[in-house]
């Protein structure tokens, strides 16, 4: 078991990271903190593609030149997806913010609980 | 024929670029753009249903230049075709239905984000429902969540953009399981084409070796989506968004954004994982029992609410649980009895949303019981409709709620263990939604001396010929349920 | 004659009575006129149905597989269609006086008309889909006739009575799919459906679904300790309590357990068994039950109601000694108890509607205001208790005759509790006559000076149906004959 | 010709419901004359069917297996005879006697409508007919008991009313089971059900004839459920408290030995536990009567007491099982009958008379009513049982049968708790005569001067009296045919 996990440290890593941003996500009630902890998930989840599409020794799958041998370069397909991702998440974290701005401004709070305590006291 | 075999790529790609226009519209021509759009991809997912449905096969795309084992792909049989269609349908008819709240509620000058966002809410969901890639998935997974985020948050009420908040942060949790999950399964198969994933799954599962990653990855792509579609016991973000966004969102978010996620778990299931290996594992278990535990516990708090909308959205979560509950059989029948719920459920929650806001409207825009009092009689078609779609829900025979009862009863007898649970629940769950439903039906047609003023049909006839689609709708699926199930039965055939 | 006949008969009393509140109709005569009308053809329609039987089945609609809208005309169903379909024209006949004293007319009349339609369409029904269909919607087209009155009360009972009833479908609903998985044919046959080897393999999940099966039908006919919708319904009009409470609606219930009994498990599996003991106990104890409730009950209708419970359960106790004599017994107390129990419901909404009294001990010396009335009432409570002479007593002889037959020892403590109620029948039947024909010495006769005999409208129904108590006790034997040869599978 | 059976049972009947229908009439003795006629041709036909008529007569079915059957067999004629000659006398005391009560036409229009309903019972010739006049015995008579409606009847006319339906279906519960087993429902000596059947549902049987046994015997007053009828019997009028007392009680005992004699057969109870609780049931009813009696200030209620009590002597008689016992029981069913009624209508009188209902009162009322007072002690002294009177005979008998029966302890117990119950018999009635005509120093009794009642009043009383004399001094043309029938139905050959 050990072994596998120190062969494997970056996958390691990489999944207590994911926890560690699940967990703020889902727990922290500032709204800033939930998106720092977003983050960290996307931010694992790509460090766990690049380790899977790194082959030790390779080069990036540039192309310089006319030199072009595919067996020299890393896998390009994680590359990608983490490039894709990266998109995703920038998006998501802002339209998130926007979110806590807009809440922050009616409420002036970053608490998400206490926003719902006052809106059941309204009874809205 | 040949042509016809573009349409799913194009029709997603019309959606998408229609919103993009629409930035440049004023309201009201971001809107009969997006109805034309609706529109359009209906008519072409029809024409692909007909195509897929008279061949009885299933069609690869190739998208960008790439072949199979890299490239980008739409696949496409008489299912997702059928999926397609009927995801337009109850958009356009959601849309219509709740068409004047929309200019009432939402600022004029946002009129056209909103439509925005419905054109590319369409595009993800056809997105998800064509794709082949799981990549691609998950950035539609992404796209439909901002969309629907922004559905809800158009409203501008703090209730809303509470609940925007929240449906994001569940969501977010959900695509983030999701994408993990994607990735170990790329990490193990080195594919992302659901086609050749499952070959290596297969592969995989055959050999013994990696079983355990297998299941953790099989769970957490579970668990994902079923956050996402708000499975008890993660629901407790949906009655807010669909309470407190104004109705079509409400609509639309229950009828079309959850069974999006569903439907791409369906695909999952056979495509990705395989349906033998998904029944085998335990997780199908674990939904049964969650599916279970949503009918019932959805159904409570729907008793326990006093809020007509509230109501109606904690009703979905009960009938989410059916659809897991079906899931959770682990057969070629409650998979069918599942499909087919998605439909009935999308057609007849859509049908109670869109009514039930008639109701409030003559009730002085308020949701609690107590000022409903008679409102069947202010709005005469507002109250049948309501009246229909909530017996739809008991499942009164001839509406659609029976057939998909029957068919999930019928799927249950199948099974010796999970037989008694499912058939006990199902009574169960029958009588909660008579109790909730039928108590709301008999408070509206209780006549009252009320403050408020009725509406007749004639000035609402957009709103009255969107209600009597709906029941019709209803009650095509509940009459001539036998060649829809034939066509789900055939559908789920060609998936795999 | 052709099976479509059998569709038409269910049909037009449904779109005849959806039509009435859309007609604008002059007169109130000109509305009454047309719904007798409507419901008179259609008796007629259905007697010549039942003197002609049409042999084949009629399929209106498929559903899947296998699952159709069929009707058919058989012996049970020939016993409950020509019930309903006499005491319909009557019981219209009578709410037409009743009616003018409330609200809403044409709505009401719209629902008793299609009720009409839909309690021929259980009967009439070839299979259990078509029955449960029908039964869901006896359900909805009752519900509005429960709550017509609008008070909250009626609110409250139409909730719990729609509450139960769909509750009890729901259990019904769970036997239906079992019979369509593992039966061998959708249709009713008498003998059951399914197969010994199926029924072998799991017999005890059989015998836990037909008990579901059994309770959730079990509902509308107002089993312990799913009976009291019944009582809180009797605040509907009584021309709804009479016809729905203690005929329609209750039957139909009974009827459903019989074809569940006899036409779908079959007996020959259901005999001896733990399930058959568990119900007849359950069946035994809600015949004391509805007695003694009845006894402790001071509102006229409500004792009637819970007299109703008790006597639907004199049916089920014939129907669980599960044998062939155990049906006639039940087929034949169907019948009779339809017709002691609308006429006393009549003569408690004649004095309601006459005299706008709905306590027992406010009847003190009726008898002398309406002495037809009370006549008739009394007839009809001698015939609930069984006087010889009367057929209520046919009908408990019938069931006795069974219970003896079977040899079931459990069936003679049965037979206990019939008589224990019969005793409990006495009593609270006979109080109230006693006190309309013998009040107090100085009671003063002014105090009910308003008090008077109904109309014809009201007197003609309940005339016939005392007549028909006393044939009926009298001459029985025709109608004991014809249920044998239904019981036997020969009809 | 044996249609001819049917018409003392229907024409009574009808005649009292045209009465009951019927206008009020402008002259009380019109009505009384329609009575008075309807009675009697009643008792003319009744009197012929009695002697002339063997056949039976099938009414009608009720259901295949039930027909509505008369035949009339020794038991039924010697009944009947009796239920005539009281009913006919009884209801002519009451032309006299109801001039004081309201309502006379309803009393009268029921009083015939129950005579009919008597006489079906005792015509009847199988078990059902019996069931269903036993029924429709407890509905008609039920206005007899509540006729003054105060609520004191009326509470008492109910509680007739459920006990009687009580014992009713109690029996119901064994009839079903005859019905069933039995090779026929027509009343056999000896049984109809086949021992073979009887032995292989021995416990089921038994429990069917007990629960008969003390169904039928709510009827006779039989302990325990004898509570309706102190109550019952005082409240009515006059003359139908003594019909009620002397014959409708009669009615339970036909019921019990026709089922326990003619239906079940005795053999099969003999020694059993059934015979057992029977005779310790009457006998507990024959004390607690005569105790209760004892004790009773009110006159009409003490002899309710009285007739609670001496009903058990039948009874017991008959549980014994012994053709002697049977023969005193039998006796004494006609014995009683005469006195009780009589008493009864003294009682009646009394009350007609003078007002007075309670036994303290009645000091010194032989001085104004001898003729009364006398025909009082005279039945007294015959439910006593002191010689000659019928009650002498009828009590010999049963005491000698129980003698002889050789059933343990009960032989012996039987006859000493009946000589008890007798010297209790006479602390409760002959006081009333001993105050009545010694009233004791320096009291005043001119209150009672003169009160004699008529002769319409005076002649059944009289004509009681005499018959209970006649019957002691010669019982032995009725023993005779008596112990003949009983001993067939023992089956003694």
């Amino acid at each position: 078991m050990g072994e596998h996990l120190l062969a494997n440290y970056a996958e390691v890593v990489a999944v207590i990271l994911f926890g560690i941003g699940f967990t703020n996500l889902l727990l922290q009630k500032n709204m800033i903190k939930k998106i720092i902890g977003l983050n960290i998930m996307d931010t694992a989840v790509y460090l766990f593609l690049a380790e899977k599409g790194y082959i030790a020794g390779h080069i990036p799958p540039l192309i310089v030149g006319e030199n072009f041998n595919p067996d020299t370069y890393i896998n390009p397909v994680p590359s990608g997806l983490v490039l894709t991702g990266i998109v995703v998440s920038v998006s998501v974290t802002a339209l998130m913010l926007s979110l806590t701005i807009r809440l922050y401004r009616r409420y002036h709070t970053l608490d998400l609980d206490e926003i719902s305590m006052r809106l059941k006291k309204e009874g809205l | 024929m040949e042509l016809i075999r573009n349409f799913p790529c194009l029709s997603i790609f019309m959606a998408m670029l229609s919103a993009i226009i629409s930035s440049a519209l004023k309201g009201n021509g971001a809107r009969r753009l997006n109805t034309f759009v609706v529109t359009a991809v209906g008519v072409m997912s029809a024409c692909v249903l007909y195509l897929t449905c008279t061949t009885g096969e299933s069609y690869v795309y190739k998208m960008g230049h790439f072949p199979a084992p890299i490239g980008n792909e739409i696949r496409f049989g008489s299912l997702e075709a059928g999926m397609a269609l009927f995801f337009c349908v109850i958009m356009l008819f959601s849309l219509n239905g709740g068409r004047k709240k929309i200019q009432i509620e939402i600022d004029p000058g946002k009129e056209n984000l909103y439509y925005i966002m419905v054109d590319l809410l369409l595009s993800s969901l056809l997105a998800l429902v064509y794709t082949n890639d799981l990549f691609t998935a998950y950035v539609f997974v992404e796209i439909n969540t901002i969309a629907a985020c922004g559905l809800i948050m158009i409203m501008e009420s703090g209730r809303a953009i509470e609940a925007a908040t929240r449906y994001m942060i569940m969501s977010l949790l959900g695509s983030g399981l999701f994408l993990i999950g994607l990735c170990m399964l790329y990490d193990m198969t080195g594919h992302l084409l659901m086609s050749y994933i499952q070959i290596s799954v297969r592969e995989i599962a055959e050999s013994g070796t990696y079983m355990i990653p297998l299941l953790v990855t099989i769970a957490l792509i579970v668990v994902g989506l079923a956050i996402k579609s708000a499975l008890f016991p993660f629901h407790a973000w949906l009655p807010d968004a669909y309470g407190y966004s104004t109705v079509s969102s409400a609509a639309m978010l229950s009828s079309l954004v959850s069974k999006g996620y569903i439907f791409l778990l369906i695909k999952i299931i056979y495509r990705v994982i395989g349906f033998d290996i998904f029944v085998n594992s335990k997780i199908i278990n674990v939904l049964f029992v969650f599916g279970l535990a949503g009918m019932i516990m959805g159904s409570m708090s729907a008793i326990r609410e006093n809020d007509i909308r509230r109501m109606i959205s904690y009703s979905s979560v009960a009938q989410i649980g059916y659809i897991y509950m079906g899931f959770g059989l682990g057969t070629t029948v409650g998979m069918v009895a599942s499909v087919f719920h998605i439909l009935s459920h999308a057609a007849t929650k859509s049908l109670l949303f869109v009514s039930g806001v008639g109701l409030t409207d003559v009730s002085g825009e308020k949701t609690q019981f107590i000022e409903l009092t008679g409102a069947a009689y202010r709005n005469v078609a507002a109250g049948l409709a309501f009246t229909v779609g909530s017996l739809s829900m008991v499942g009164i025979p001839l509406f659609s709620g029976f057939i998909s009862k029957l068919l999930f009863s019928q799927a249950a007898v199948q099974s010796n263990i999970k037989m008694l649970p499912t058939l006990i629940a199902l009574a169960v769950s029958t009588v909660l939604n008579a109790i909730y439903f039928m108590k709301t039906v008999i408070r509206i047609y209780t006549p009252i001396e009320s403050k408020y003023p009725s509406v007749s049909i004639k000035k609402n006839r957009l709103y009255a010929f969107t209600l009597l689609c709906f029941v019709m709708l209803n009650v095509a699926l509940g009459m001539c349920s036998q060649p829809i199930t034939d066509w789900i039965t055939q559908g789920l055939s060609v998936f795999a | 004659m052709n099976a479509f006949y059998l569709f038409l008969a269910v049909l037009i009393p449904c779109v005849g009575g959806v039509l009435n509140p859309l007609i604008p109709w002059k007169k109130r005569s000109h509305m009454l006129i047309y719904l007798e009308t409507l419901v008179v053809v259609n008796s007629i329609l259905v007697w010549v149905l039942l003197l002609n039987r049409p042999e084949e089945i009629f399929t209106l609609v498929h559903f899947t597989g296998n699952l159709a809208i069929a009707f058919q005309l058989d012996g049970l169903g020939t016993v409950f269609a020509g019930l309903i379909s006499f005491l319909w024209p009557l019981a219209t006949l009578y709410s037409f006086e009743y009616m003018t004293k409330e609200k809403h007319e044409k709505t009401f009349f719209m629902f008793y008309t299609v009720t009409y339609g839909v309690t021929l369409g259980i009967s009439l029904a070839d299979n259990f889909l078509t029955m449960y269909c029908f039964y869901e919607l006896l359900t909805l087209v009752t519900l509005p006739l429960v709550m017509h009155t609008l008070t909250r009360e009626a609110i409250l009972a139409s909730r719990k009575y729609l509450y139960y009833s769909i509750g009890g479908a729901a259990f019904a609903f769970i036997g239906m799919i079992f019979l369509l998985t593992y039966g061998e044919s959708p249709d009713f046959i008498l003998g059951g459906v399914m197969s010994t080897a199926t029924l072998a393999e799991g017999k005890n999940t059989f015998l836990l679904i037909y008990v579901f099966s059994f309770f959730g039908f079990g509902v509308k006919a107002a089993i312990c300790p799913l009976n009291s919708w019944l009582p809180q319904a009797g605040v509907a009009p009584t021309p709804v309590t009479a016809l729905l409470h203690a005929v329609a609606v209750v039957k139909s219930g009974a009827f459903a357990i019989m074809r569940l009994t006899f036409y779908c498990f079959g007996v020959d599996f259901l005999r001896g068994t733990w399930a058959q003991y568990l119900l007849m106990g359950v069946v035994m104890f809600t015949i004391v039950y509805g007695c003694s409730m009845a006894v402790k009950e001071t509102h006229l209708k409500r004792r009637l109601a819970y007299s109703t419970i008790s006597n639907l359960s004199y049916i089920l106790f014939g129907v669980v000694l599960m044998t062939p004599l155990g049906l006639v017994g039940a087929l034949s107390h169907m019948i009779f108890h339809a017709f002691m129990k609308i006429c006393s419901f009549f003569c408690a909404g004649a004095i309601m509607h006459q005299t706008e009294r709905h306590y027992i001990h406010q009847l003190d010396g009726f008898a002398r205001k309406m002495p037809k009335v009370f006549a008739i009432f009394t007839v009809s409570a001698l015939a609930l208790m069984g006087v010889p002479g009367l057929c209520g007593f046919i009908s408990k002889w019938n069931l006795v005759s069974a219970a003896i037959e079977s040899q079931n020892p459990m069936a003679y403590f049965g037979i206990g509790a019939l008589l224990l109620s019969a005793l409990l029948t006495a009593i609270y039947m006979l109080t109230i006559v006693i006190r309309a024909y013998f009040p107090e010495k100085d009671f003063n006769y002014d105090t009910i000076a308003d008090v008077k005999d109904p109309n014809w409208m009201m007197l003609l129904p309940l005339t016939v149906f005392a007549v028909m108590i006393v044939v009926f006790g009298l001459c029985s034997m025709p109608v004991t004959e014809l249920l044998t040869a239904v019981a036997a599978g020969s009809f | 010709m044996e249609y001819i059976l049917l018409v003392p049972v229907f024409f009574p009947i009808l005649a009292g419901i045209v009465l009951l229908l019927k206008k009020e009439y402008q002259k009380r003795s019109s009505m009384l004359l329609y009575v008075g006629t309807a009675l009697v041709i009643t008792g003319v036909f009744a009197v012929y069917g009695i002697f002339g008529i063997t056949e039976g007569v099938t009414l009608f079915h009720l259901t295949k297996t039930l027909p509505v059957y008369f035949e009339l067999d020794t038991l039924g004629r010697y009944f009947s005879l009796l239920f005539t000659i009281v009913w006919i006398l009884a209801g002519f005391f009451s032309f006299e006697y109801m001039k004081h009560e309201e309502r006379e036409k309803r009393y009268f229009g029921y009083y015939l409508i129950v005579f009919g309903v008597l006489l079906g019972l005792d015509f009847s010739g199988n078990l059902i007919t019996m069931y269903l006049f036993y029924e429709l015995m407890t509905l008609t008579s039920l206005p007899l008991v509540l006729h003054t409606q105060t609520r004191e009847a009326v509470m008492a006319g109910l509680r007739y009313l459920f006990f009687s339906f009580a014992g009713a279906y109690m029996a119901l519960f064994g009839v079903y089971f005859i019905c069933r087993y039995g090779t026929t429902l027509n009343f056999t000596a000896g049984g109809v059900i086949p021992a073979a059947v009887l032995q292989e549902n021995r416990t089921l049987f038994l429990v069917a004839v007990m629960f008969m046994i003390i169904g039928f015997g709510v009827k006779a007053g039989m302990f325990p459920l004898h509570a309706w009828l102190p109550a019952a019997h005082p409240v009515a009028p006059g003359p139908a408290s003594a019909v009620l007392s002397g014959i409708i009680v009669k009615a339970g005992v036909l019921a019990v030995i026709r089922v326990v004699y003619q239906m079940i057969g005795t053999d099969f109870i003999r020694g059993t536990w059934v015979q057992t609780a029977w005779m310790s049931l009457t006998l507990i009813t024959v004390f607690m009567g005569s105790m209760l009696a004892f004790r009773e200030p009110v006159l009409k209620k003490r002899l309710a007491y009285s007739t609670v009590s001496q009903l058990s002597y039948i009874l017991f008689g008959l549980s014994v099982l012994d053709a002697e016992a049977m023969t005193g029981a039998l006796l004494h069913v006609t014995a009683h009958a005469f006195i009780k009624v009589a008493l009864f209508l003294c009682a009646a009188a009394i009350i007609y008379q003078t007002g007075c209902k309670r036994v303290e009162d009645l000091k010194g009322i032989g001085k104004g009513m001898p003729v009364t007072l006398w025909c009082y002690t005279i039945v007294s002294l015959g439910l006593i049982g002191i010689p000659p009177t019928s009650g002498f005979a009828s009590k010999w008998s049963l005491a000698v049968g129980a003698l002889a029966s050789g059933v343990p302890v009960f032989s012996w117990l039987g006859p000493v708790v009946l000589l008890v119950s007798a010297l209790l018999t006479a602390g409760y009635l002959l006081p009333i005569t001993m105050q009545g005509f010694f009233p004791g120093e320096g009291y005043d009794a001119s209150r009672f001067e003169g009160k004699e009642p008529s002769y319409l009043m005076l002649a059944p009383l009289l004509i009681f009296a005499a018959l209970t004399v006649l019957i002691g001094l010669m019982p032995n043309g009725l023993t005779d045919r008596l112990f003949e029938f009983a001993a067939q139905a023992l089956q003694i050959v």
